[in-house]
């Protein structure tokens, strides 16, 4: 495989590239991802490459992107629907929960729905409290649906295309703030299966589960970590639904201590999950309770100063790490 | 009320066979119902029912224009547009008795009834819910150029939810073969037409998405099937979705076979809706036409009835679901 | 105060006729409330008592019945917006979670929105995959949304009374198989503010943390145990958001064995949260992993047998609480 | 086009100071707009900006007619509303600088600017959201009877979403006085308004609501006052809801000061629109009719140039929020 850097938004692009090239029932349908190729330029290009019948711009009508994706998956097509930003999930959510995905189970198995969802979630850009959310807890608790985040630009073209592959109704979060990050590319068409987590670092004396952008900040506060002699194990679950809990379990029964540091508001976050489960199938090889560190029980406010403070990154996950390897 | 049954007659005669097959869907959709109604009020069957009676010819009309390959998305009162649409009594009952003979293995019961080899593509307990569904149906039709159409049955009191006007103007945008079926029964659950919206007539909302909008008479099977044969048409033409406005009306009350817990309906206004009952109307044509024997409209209600025996019998006699299963078709493997 | 029987949905009714009748700038509106006093009853006879300026009976457009509590809630007024069933969420969701809950802390704090929405939850009436779920789990995820499950007619007459006096975006979700359960209840006029659990019973061996209708059936588990000499605590944390965690540990200090137990799906649901504070803040004090019973990941399933087996119940609670006793 | 103008010219002449008035809301705007996107540009203002700039006759024609204590809604391109609807320019810009002395204190940024004292009840980043919102806030009106209307202003795409023909309905049942004002800049993003719907004029809404649709010439701020008036006066008598559209256009584009990174619009469509400017025309207007002379004109600019430079220098000196205040007003209590 030839392997070069490009940037997180580009990997996506080429994902959504070469897996419409491969698969003609695959479409792209949504607000300006034809005509402008999506506000994030996610979607750059298709529109040349795949003509009006397979990238097709709509109105401003959520529900009926999301339920015509329903409509033309459950005949058997693989749509691509794109929710631009993850905070509209709330005009399109009847569509995702009650129809995409329970269709299958309580239709007894008839149907199935191999639906994409992309969006973008994720602050960090002064888009203020509508714009910069992070709701996968949401999507996670629902039965049927499957939700990745990927936190590299390998993953977010893997991702795409196991999404896209994959017979159930998925969603493929982008982070808005890594659009730029570059990192190592294969060119060929490979995807990630949903439910596979990443040992993004190897480590010993902690673990820390780190959901999209975070698996960056918690990569940082690792090599900082690691000059101070603690040796940082970093866990990206990729998908939180369905969710890799083995591989997480693996380390924290190595290293029995456990840091899960996400985005979201940490009240009724993916981190409680995640926390549960550890302390259920790991509890005796605890040495500290499994922390979490997350967004404070707020909206995200506008003024950078503010936002930064919301946001978890590197030096407090820095901090953490150390206060729970101080836990005796 | 347009009725283009007269103006149609020469190009699609009523023909006999027509008649037959309108009356067969109304009768059985009839039959089923009242007797599944019967069967939930003694506490035989679990669940609660929304029944489709007095609507008949909606469902019929449409539908006998339709084939296989045609979808349609339904309401929570599904089980007319289901029959009409071709299912078969057994896996109906079967699911009604939340048995795994069942169209949905016993996981759906009366709000999630489908048939994917009917082109049934499912009711919906979400008012509206299966709107946005069939414009995706649709979408699949002119995806793959297969000459397909979808419909969409929902009632008035759905063209008031958002999915409505989303779901209309997407296909009209698109072009999308696909017809919206307003089924006008006057009421959204306890509320009057006059009390959730301020027309007469619902198919004047077609002017805001820039397609045609038809009213036809919902008590008349023939004529709700010619303006649905003039909707696929166009459909199928490329031209893009209608908008139909049937007038009907519900029989019982907007959920089971009791009567009117609160008078919200005057019951003289029941009473002149049933003097137009679409099934008396399409057997008198039929006598009045020569066309079909009284005889022979009495053979489709027994044989009606003796299929209702078979699917309840069979429905009973089928396996329940085994919870072992519970985490089964969550998920597509 | 003078007390008697009556139903879990006649104690909310005699809540909403006498908070009505108290405060003129309460009004309710909703799909049928006004004419046919709602589907479950639970508005019956506000109509005739307060006339239809202040009983609004709407078309089915949920967006706009709560997006129309939020501008009344703006000016001052308090709305009870109805919801029918809980499952209906999805189609309102943005004008709760980026309108009602946001609206206070994005504009500064210079609006109040005393909005109340009502609504219905709960499996178990052969009602399906769209018309029985809890989903508080999203509810209580939200900043700036106070959300509360009365698990008693007590309850449910003082928590309503409760949410249309706090000045915040609040919603009351009653349980639809508990509306004709009958407890004693007060004639008088009270409330019960949200954030404060119910010890619905002492014990020492273990607590049970139950939610909505699950305290009905912990009581009975508790019951049973009691009679096998094992002493039950039962928490009612009334609301889930805000969450009375002190009441909880303290009891989880005493007892050193808990289970959370709900009717949501598991995965996700208010119970990894209540499961990961409590690992949190009294590690220490744990005997045993907190333990969670919950539906399981899938819709709620229409046959009675499947149903009854997806909705966890006394025999259930009663089995998991031996388990957590047995763990050494 | 209907402009009632000449019309209403007896009832309600063109004052000097009507003119004056409408002439400084919209150049309040434009300069406060221009800067502001400047300073976004160079990296002084974080966050990013929907430009009203071309459409200013809109908010100004129709705030005009309303008072403090009616009540507003916008929407992600809200500037011009609140700034005709009378907000400051210290904390408008202190917002947009995330300062605590802003009107949202820094928390909400561009998109969330609001003015509780001057019937601003919020800019809004949900397409949509906040037509619902300036529902309930009739409602409130009606409900204490206080004489007061709402408006809601959105755009052409707005009204392809749910929550649009939900809200219009709905005031229309409940013959709410609240206005609606779609400001149609021909654009939804990148799209024109003829791939996200058939319609060429969007009143024609107005009749799925049984409500009338008015158009209006965007650019004539004198001519969206008439309207306004006759929607509000309407809407006081109980009559219950407008639907109004003004035809306008936004001069930059969708987001920004840059110009456009792909060409979804003819530069020339962009010339020509200018050559209609609603300041150039009010401009015109008043010193024709000899109401007002060039130099009382120029004042205007100037002093909004000062009190734009005061505005920012009032924003920079303002102190940050602090994030121990973090939690601060998410719930009151
Ligand atoms: C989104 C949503 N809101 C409310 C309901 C409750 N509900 C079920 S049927 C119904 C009335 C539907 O009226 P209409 O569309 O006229 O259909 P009909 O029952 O008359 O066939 C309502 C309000 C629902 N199921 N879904
Ligand atoms: C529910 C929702 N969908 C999509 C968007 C992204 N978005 C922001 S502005 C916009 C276009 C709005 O068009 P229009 O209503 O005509 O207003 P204009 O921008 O022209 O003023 C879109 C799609 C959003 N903010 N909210
Ligand atoms: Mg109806
Ligand atoms: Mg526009």
């Amino acid at each position: 495989m030839t392997t070069r850097e490009l940037t997180y938004v580009k990997a996506f692009n080429e994902g959504m590239h070469q897996v419409m090239a491969e698969d003609p029932d695959v479409f792209l349908i949504g607000e300006d991802v034809a005509g402008y190729g999506g506000v994030f330029h996610m979607f750059d290009g298709l529109l040349t490459e795949f003509g009006g019948t397979r990238v097709v711009d709509t109105p401003i009508s959520e529900q009926a992107i999301i339920g015509l994706g329903v409509g033309a998956a459950a005949r058997g097509l693989r749509p691509v629907c794109d929710l631009m930003f993850m905070d509209f999930v709330g005009v399109a959510m009847d569509q995702i929960f009650n129809q995409a995905a329970k269709m299958k189970y309580m239709f007894g198995g008839n149907v199935s729905v191999p639906l994409t969802i992309t969006t973008a979630g994720g602050a960090g850009m002064s888009a203020a409290a509508q714009h910069s959310q992070s709701l996968e807890a949401w999507l996670a608790h629902i039965p049927g649906l499957k939700v990745a985040m990927p936190a590299s630009p390998y993953d977010a073209k893997g991702l795409i295309v196991g999404a896209i592959r994959d017979d159930n109704p998925t969603i493929v979060v982008l982070n808005k703030k890594m659009l730029g990050v570059k990192g190592p590319v294969p060119e060929e068409l490979y995807s990630i299966p949903f439910g596979v987590a990443n040992v993004v670092r190897e480590g010993s004396n902690a673990t820390i589960v780190a959901i999209g952008r975070m698996v960056v900040e918690a990569e940082k506060a690792a090599a900082n970590l690691e000059a101070a002699g603690i040796s940082v194990e970093i866990i990206d679950p990729r998908s939180v639904q369905p969710l890799d809990i083995d591989t997480i379990l693996t380390s924290v029964k190595k290293t029995h201590r456990v840091l899960v540091v996400h985005e979201a508001v940490e009240f009724g976050g993916i981190g409680a999950e995640i926390s549960s489960q550890i302390q259920e199938s790991a509890f005796d090889y605890l040495d500290a309770p499994v922390t979490r560190l997350a967004a404070p029980f707020a909206p995200v406010p506008f003024a950078p100063i503010l936002e930064n403070a919301y946001v978890p990154d590197a030096p407090r996950i820095e901090a953490v790490v150390r206060r729970l390897l101080e836990r005796k | 009320m347009a009725t283009p049954t007269e103006a149609l007659e020469a190009v699609m005669p009523t023909t006999r066979e027509l008649v037959l097959d309108l009356h067969r869907r109304m009768v059985r959709i009839r039959r089923f119902e009242e007797r599944a109604g019967k069967l939930v009020e003694s506490g035989d069957m679990p669940g609660f029912l929304h029944l489709y009676v007095g609507q008949e010819a909606v469902a019929a009309g449409v539908c006998s224009a339709l084939t296989d390959a045609d979808q349609i998305t339904s309401t929570h009162r599904g089980h007319g547009h289901a029959i009409a649409k071709g299912a078969d009594f057994r896996p109906m009952f079967a699911e009604l008795y939340g048995k795994t003979t069942g169209y949905c293995k016993g996981r759906g019961g009366s709000m999630h009834i489908v048939d994917m080899n009917r082109g049934m593509l499912g009711a919906n307990a979400i008012v509206g819910g299966g709107i946005p569904i069939a414009v995706g149906a649709a979408f699949a039709s002119q995806y793959r150029g297969d000459g397909t159409v979808a419909v969409s049955f929902f009632g008035d009191g759905a063209t008031n939810i958002g999915a409505f006007h989303e779901s209309v103007n997407m296909a009209a945008v698109l072009n999308l073969p696909v017809i919206f079926v307003i089924e006008n029964n006057g009421y959204a659950e306890f509320t009057p037409q006059d009390r959730h919206m301020k027309l007469t007539d619902i198919a004047d909302r077609a002017s805001s998405y820039g397609i045609p909008g038809v009213i036809v008479d919902g008590m008349d099977a023939l004529a709700v099937r010619d303006v649905a044969l003039v909707a696929i048409e166009r459909a199928k033409r490329g031209e893009g979705p209608t908008l139909i406005e049937a007038k009907t009306y519900r029989y019982f009350d907007h959920q089971g076979i009791k009567g009117m817990r609160i008078l919200y309906r005057d019951p003289a206004e029941v009473e002149a809706w049933k003097t137009r009952d679409a099934i008396n109307l399409i057997e008198a044509i039929g006598v009045e036409r020569g066309l079909v024997s009284a005889e022979e409209f009495a053979e489709i209600w027994a044989q009606t009835e003796a299929d209702i025996e078979d699917g309840i019998e069979f429905a009973r006699n089928s396996p329940d679901p085994d919870p072992v299963d519970i985490l089964d078709d969550v998920y597509t493997s």
